[in-house]
């Protein structure tokens, strides 16, 4: 015989103020099977678990419901107070009456009456509550860590130092990321290439690392700590294994004007190369679509020039299947270009590019070592224009979210200009300057006040060129909406940042949510920022949502703890709201038929089959059993099932329609 | 129909099958289902296009399953179950022989269900006139007249469970109608449960019921049960391209989807 | 003036789009009629269609049924599932004669607080102008016992 | 007894005075599906009158398919607990045939004979059975073959038989008289006929006294696995059957009120004997058809005297499966001669 505890809470007056809580208690105390009810200032509190605790073993209580806030909130917080009172946990249901009641009606009969009706209906779906114990899986201590830039590399090096095998999955053929692409750094502008180098050769040196650059993630099956990845080895056409990475092949390649992506466009690369001369591994990889050899089944000179015969015309994308217990998703972003303003001229105008093209022209080691040229003639500009907020906070753009890294590193631009050439002139338009961080703002008041970057508040409608010069129109809102035209030499537009192009393909290759501007979505916006909905998968960097490095680093860091966390145990303990197929007495064992009509509807290929033999190990029948650890629990098999043969702990077809059935019969 | 018995004496003799599931005349003149288990009873067989009933429920029997090597004789309706059947993993456990007698009078025996599949699917049934009249009239009735028919019909039902029971796609061990832990629908038979009775019956059907029309068939009080299911797969036809009974590897259209499915009706 | 009639409404939603989408209404203090409560499955794909009969037959006048916008589930197909099941389960009920229009199906993510209080609001409206649902009622008073009682009525 | 005439004529005006009277009056009614059930009607139009058997016996005014035995109520004072037996109207069932009136009489004993059944007692004390005898058969009929015949007057309160113009009128009770009485002036007092031509004819297909005999070892008989593999396992038979009485008893309802029900059952549903273990003593169909088939023939006999199958033929009619009982009766007692396998 059931004998149920009822808690009411006040949540201070949050409740209390629409809600007749005593009334409720009361009521609820006569309910059949309550054998206790009481109504309390906060629930949640210490002595409110307290009282949970001393009720649960005055009274023999063998289930509880408490009333309060959404079960979201604080189930947990009440299950460990069940468990520390004696009973299994499962024993505890939440009734929400605080955000789905008395935040959302007048206090009335009516808002009270809910209330209470809500109580039944979770003090029925309790007493048909079963004790459930946490699952234990296996862990398979090795992380995968998709993406090798600046959040993928601290997070396989903070992994790797603790001690745990890595695998490192970067799709270009050196791991860098945008990074390596930079040329100083906010805000203490020092060289982006001599803090990440190190850190790049570490990774590739690590013992506890395995690199496959040039290579994607194909498929990913499993769970948490038991996942199954199959990875896309991309044909490099160049046998690492002999390559010395000594550069002959690259020297010789007649194909020499292919853009540079590296370097924005701004470069020229061979067909056979390596992206940059710091690359890790710095070991070329041909580039299909561009070598003469594939595409015209003639050349070949790299063959002949390679010392240790490690070219390869004939190698096939290969692919391996390798087992991890976790998961760090560390894609990074894009940047929005190519036709995406045409107001401004981007693709049209020659000088008007992007803001990472304008770090590939500051940087040492871009195509005008470091020199600011104008791309057009390559003269030195005398006057540079930067434009904040290129698309980013642009409803009409359809990016209404804030890019982040746009203010500081237009200050860092306009500063590295200045620096550069003292009597040029540089200007930004911005829409407000966000610089909160440590020692940003104190970074742009000196791009201000020290380098004397003119900032103009406003926005540019239009950029034409004339006369050979670039005229930008805009308007300072600070001087009453004033129309401003600048005649510049450059334009720098700081695009928006968004979601890597396979961000959308990757989630659904993880089972990962995403918004809708497709960069990945975090458990918890604030008390889950690194971990996914797919439990053992975290998110680093960019890939989440528009990050600067050093945001970036700390998100690495703490997807690493998460996986460590993770690792520390040999064994993980899962939620047990899990579906089971039932078991029977002979001669049925189970009402299963065997349709198996369940398997194709599981997303998570959790329904395996079973033989039932008999005793001289005769196969009887052939039925559905659920994997527990790849089950996750959603009981899309459960509503589909037609004899009820599975069923889902937790949620199942005895609670469930208990509740439809208590909260329609008062 | 010597045809016929010979044929099946032969399948006997070599030893293809032990137990045959078949047709014979009875009091009545209807044909009823026989069970023949030695080649000399052969002579019993028939077959003639009143032998409507679906033999392939028995199938699920337990003292059939024991028999192992079974020869069933059915009209495309019954190959379609058996289709459907193989498609849910039903009949794994037993070595059957398929036979058929075409428009023409030739006994066809399939080699295997490949053959099966081929024959439904160049003799695929349409509905009958009876059951398209009645869907028709039924569609063009308004909504509360449809309510009104169906209840006046589900009034009558006394839940003696033929329907299911000659349903050759009801094969669950324990049926959802009994289950009483917890109680889905009322075991007393009053109109409301009979409805839900009805209605779940339908929906565990829907997309998997091969329109033999035997639940309609043999309704005791004659409650056109199958016309709810006929709808169904008209409607699952229409909407998802699937077909009942047609191959043994086509799926079911409730447990896959479609990102594009319609949605107009969600808000 | 006659009592305003004061539907009983059920709710089935997912716990991850529409139930957080409810608590969002409730931390946002968007105020709802009081008619509607919820029931809280893991997903949409968990409701059985049946849990909706059962419903109305314990005297529900509607229903609403609510999970993740396609693409969002977090089972990541789930409401795909469910919107497939609720297209035969519609055209099922609706050609046994059944007021459909007593089931509100939508999507409303963990964001849409105000589509929720809207959903709710304008559901209710809809079922109070509709009447209490006595459909089923009225077919258990036909057969009870009915040999018997239709001649006590008279 | 009395024997009365009554011109067919009248019999819609004895009708009509038999609804005026106050009494529910129940009979055969064409449906739709083209069968015929016995339903409560309102004048003598609604009747059927063109039927060899109902679909269903009227076995359901007595013993309903669904029976409220009890509602309660939990309210602040406790539990209040109320019943229909007051409740139950005066009924008239016109048109059953003999065989089904005799059915009655087991029902009777059934019910009343040992730990009396107040629902049953109730329900019986105020039904009127009005009996019209078989001018025609089919081949499912049987009930000579049972001890009865298409004139048969056992249970009956009154037994019409329908002689040309005229129709014989043999009330049987003190019930049937009251019937009678109601329309009094449209009756006129007979001499006993001989109903013999205006019955039909009914093949005689087996000795009821040679099968009580032979079927008291019938049990081993291998020939129930034969007989009962086509049968599927539904009900139709029993809900149908004028003598089933199965019966489960239902609780219905939530935490603070509802109704406790007797409702139809079948020993052929594989749940009838089912074990809460999952243990089901009856394994499988053939037990379970011998169980029934026995249960008329044998068990009846030995507990009540009576063999319960009164030769309706609607188990043969509704079979899906086409089973016919005359024909596995004839099957297992013919193969049982003597030895037991």
């Amino acid at each position: 015989m059931a004998r149920i505890g009822v808690f009411i809470c006040h949540c201070g007056e949050n409740i209390s103020a629409t809600v007749d809580v005593a009334k409720v208690a009361e009521k609820a105390g006569k309910l059949s099977g309550v054998a206790f009810s009481v109504d309390y200032k906060y629930m949640c509190s210490d002595p409110g678990q307290t009282l949970i605790i001393e009720a649960i073993k005055k009274h023999k209580l063998t289930g509880i419901v408490v009333a309060a806030c959404s079960p979201r909130m604080h189930e947990g917080t009440f299950r460990k107070a069940a468990e520390k009172a004696g009973i299994n946990p499962y024993f505890c249901e939440m009734a929400n009456i605080r955000e789905q009641v008395s935040w959302v009606h007048p206090k009335s009969d009516a808002t009270t009456q809910k209330a209470l009706d809500i109580v039944r209906t979770l003090v029925e779906k309790v007493k048909k509550n079963t004790a459930l114990f946490p699952i234990k899986v296996p862990v398979t201590k090795t992380a995968l860590v998709i993406g090798g830039g600046i959040a993928g590399i601290q997070a396989a090096l903070d992994i790797a130092n603790a001690g745990h095998q890595v695998i490192m999955v970067e799709k270009k053929p050196s791991i860098g990321g945008h990074m390596s692409q930079l040329s100083e750094t906010f805000p203490t502008l020092d060289c982006s290439q001599c803090i990440l180098t190190p850190r790049m050769v570490e990774v590739a040196q690590h013992p506890n690392i395995t690199l496959h650059t040039y290579a994607e993630v194909e498929s990913v099956s499993g769970f948490v700590g038991n996942f199954d990845v199959k990875i896309k080895m991309k044909a490099k056409s160049v046998d690492y294994s002999k390559c010395t990475g000594c550069g002959a092949c690259w020297q010789k390649c007649p194909s020499k004007k292919i853009p540079d992506e590296f370097n924005e466009g701004m470069g020229f690369r061979t067909a056979i190369y390596s992206p940059f001369p710091q690359a890790v591994p710095n070991k070329p990889v041909i580039d299909r679509l561009n070598c003469t050899w594939f595409l015209k089944g003639k050349c070949g000179l790299c063959t002949k020039i390679c010392p240790t015969g490690a070219i390869n015309y004939d190698a096939v994308d290969e692919f391996i299947d390798v087992k991890v217990g976790a998961i760090v998703t560390a894609t990074g972003f894009d940047l929005k270009h190519a036709d995406f303003f045409p107001e401004y001229g981007y693709g049209k105008f020659k000088d008007v590019i992007d803001g990472m093209q304008f770090e590939r022209l500051a940087s040492a080691s871009g195509p005008t070592a470091g020199e600011i040229r104008r791309p057009s003639d390559g003269k030195i500009p005398e006057k540079i224009v930067f434009v904040a907020c290129a698309g980013s906070r642009d409803k009409a753009k359809g990016i209404e979210y804030c890019s982040k890294i746009c203010c500081m590193y237009t200050a860092k631009h306009a500063m590295l200009y200045k620096h550069k050439n003292h009597e040029g002139k540089a200007y930004v338009f911005y829409m407000d300057i966000r610089a909160a961080g440590k020692d940003y703002d104190e970074f742009v008041r000196r791009a201000i006040e020290e380098d004397e970057v003119q900032y103009i508040r406003g926005r540019v409608s239009r950029i034409y060129e004339k006369n050979g010069k670039l005229i930008v129109k805009g308007v300072d809102t600070l001087m009453n909406g004033e129309p401003v035209d600048i005649e510049a030499d450059m334009v720098v537009l700081a695009t928006a940042v968004v979601a890597n192009i396979e961000a959308e393909s990757l989630a659904q290759k993880l089972h990962i949510s995403y918004n809708k501007h497709k960069f990945f979505a975090e458990a918890h916006p604030k008390l889950k920022p690194v971990e996914t909905n797919t439990a053992g998968i975290m998110l680093a960097g960019a890939c989440q949502s528009a990050k600067d490095i050093p945001e970036s680093v700390s998100q690495a860091s703490a997807s690493a703890s998460k996986v460590i966390g993770l690792f520390s145990s040999n064994e993980l303990t899962r939620e047990p709201i899990v579906a089971v197929v039932n078991r029977q007495a002979p001669p049925n064992y189970t009402s299963c038929t065997g349709c198996l009509l369940c398997q194709e509807v599981c997303p998570y290929h959790a329904i395996e089959t079973e033989e039932i033999k008999d005793r001289a190990g005769n196969v009887l029948k052939v039925v559905a059993r659920v994997n527990a650890g790849l089950c996750q629990g959603c009981g899309t098999c459960v509503a589909m099932c037609r004899n009820k043969s599975i069923d889902l702990q937790g949620f199942s077809n005895d609670q469930m329609l208990s509740e439809v059935m208590a909260l329609l019969n008062s | 129909m010597k045809q016929l018995q010979n044929k099946v004496a032969e399948l006997f003799d070599n030893g293809t099958i032990s137990l045959m599931i078949g047709f014979q005349n009875a009091l009545n003149k209807q044909p009823v289902p026989c069970f023949i288990t030695v080649g000399s009873q052969v002579e019993r067989l028939i077959y003639t296009p009143e032998c409507k009933g679906n033999l392939a429920v028995y199938l699920h029997k337990i003292e059939v399953k024991q028999a192992k090597k079974v020869g069933i004789i059915g009209n495309v309706a019954t190959l379609r179950s058996l289709i459907q059947l193989t498609s849910e993993n039903q009949l794994g456990d037993i070595e059957k022989t398929v036979i058929t007698v075409n428009a023409q009078n030739e006994v066809i025996i399939f080699a295997n269900m490949d053959e099966v599949e081929a024959y439904v699917q160049a003799n695929f049934p349409e509905y009958t006139d009876e059951d398209k009249k009645l869907l028709e009239q039924l569609n063009a009735m308004s909504r509360t007249e449809r309510w009104q028919y169906w209840s006046e019909q589900f009034s009558a039902c006394v839940k003696c469970y033929a329907c299911r029971a000659v349903c050759p796609m009801c094969y669950c061990p324990s049926c959802t109608v009994e289950s009483n832990q917890p109680q889905w629908i009322k075991v007393s038979s009053e109109t409301t449960g009979n409805l839900e009775w009805h209605t779940m019956r339908a929906m565990h059907l829907a997309g998997r019921c091969i329109n033999c029309g035997e639940c309609g068939r043999i309704c005791p009080v004659g409650i056109p049960v199958h016309l709810l299911t006929a709808q169904m797969n008209k409607d699952i036809e229409a909407e998802f391209g699937a077909k009942t009974g047609f191959s043994c590897k086509s799926g079911y259209a409730l447990n896959t989807f479609k990102p594009g499915d319609k949605e107009q009706f969600i808000k | 003036m006659s009592e305003q009639f004061e539907p009983k409404i059920v709710a089935f939603v997912c716990n991850w789009c529409t139930y957080a989408g409810a608590d969002l209404a409730g931390t946002s203090r968007t105020k709802y009629a009081t008619n509607v409560s919820i029931i809280r499955f893991p997903c949409t794909g968990r409701i059985d269609f049946m849990l909706l009969m059962k419903a109305f037959e314990n005297g529900a006048d509607g229903i609403i049924v609510s999970g993740c916008h396609p693409n969002d589930c977090h089972y990541t197909s789930g409401n795909f599932h469910a919107r497939r099941r609720w297209i035969v389960f519609r055209s099922l009920l609706d050609f046994m004669g059944f007021d459909t229009d007593r089931i509100t199906f939508s999507w409303v993510s963990a964001a849409e607080g105000t589509k929720w209080a809207s959903l709710v609001n304008e559901t209710t409206e809809k079922i109070r102008a509709k009447g209490a649902f006595t459909e089923f009622k009225n077919l258990d008073l036909e057969t009870f016992n009915r040999l018997h009682d239709e001649a006590i009525a008279k | 007894m009395e024997i009365k005439n009554i011109k067919s004529t009248n019999i819609p005006a004895f009708f009509d005075q038999l609804i005026k009277s106050g009494k529910v009056v129940v009979a055969p009614v064409l449906k739709k599906s083209g069968k015929v059930f016995f339903e409560a009607v309102q004048s003598y139009s609604q009747v059927a009158t063109d039927y060899i058997q109902t679909g269903f016996s009227a076995k359901s005014v007595v013993f309903p398919k669904v029976e409220e035995l009890f509602s309660y109520v939990k309210n602040d004072d406790g539990i209040e607990i109320t019943n229909n037996l007051q409740s139950i109207p005066e009924t008239i069932v016109w048109g059953l045939r003999p065989c089904d009136a005799s059915a009655f009489n087991y029902l009777t004993e059934f019910f009343l004979k040992e730990n009396p059944d107040t629902y049953f007692a109730a329900r019986k004390g105020k039904t009127t059975l009005v009996t019209v005898s078989c001018a025609k058969a089919d081949d499912a009929c049987f009930c000579t073959s049972v001890g009865l015949n298409p004139g048969s007057t056992a249970g009956s309160d009154i037994l019409l038989t329908i002689m040309g113009e005229e129709v014989y009128i043999e009330v049987m009770t003190k019930k049937g008289k009251t019937a009678v009485e109601t329309s009094a002036t449209l009756f006129t007092v007979s001499e006993e006929k001989n109903k013999e031509e205006f019955l039909a004819k009914i093949t005689t297909v087996f000795s009821i006294d040679e099968v009580k005999e032979r079927i008291k070892t019938a049990y081993d008989s291998t020939e129930w696995k034969h007989e009962s593999m086509g049968c599927f396992g539904c009900g139709a038979c029993a809900f149908a059957c004028p003598t089933c009485t199965c019966f489960d008893i239902q609780d219905e309802g939530t935490q603070n009120k509802g109704v406790r029900l007797r409702c139809w059952d079948a020993c052929g549903f594989g749940l009838f004997t089912k074990h809460n273990s999952g243990h089901n003593p009856r394994t499988n169909q053939t037990e379970r058809r011998r169980q029934r088939l026995l249960h008329k023939f044998k068990y009846s006999v030995e507990n009540l005297g009576i063999v319960s199958c009164v030769g309706c033929g609607r188990c043969i009619r509704v079979c899906p499966a086409h089973l016919n009982i005359f024909e596995n009766i004839l099957s297992v007692t013919t193969e049982s001669k003597g030895v037991n396998e």
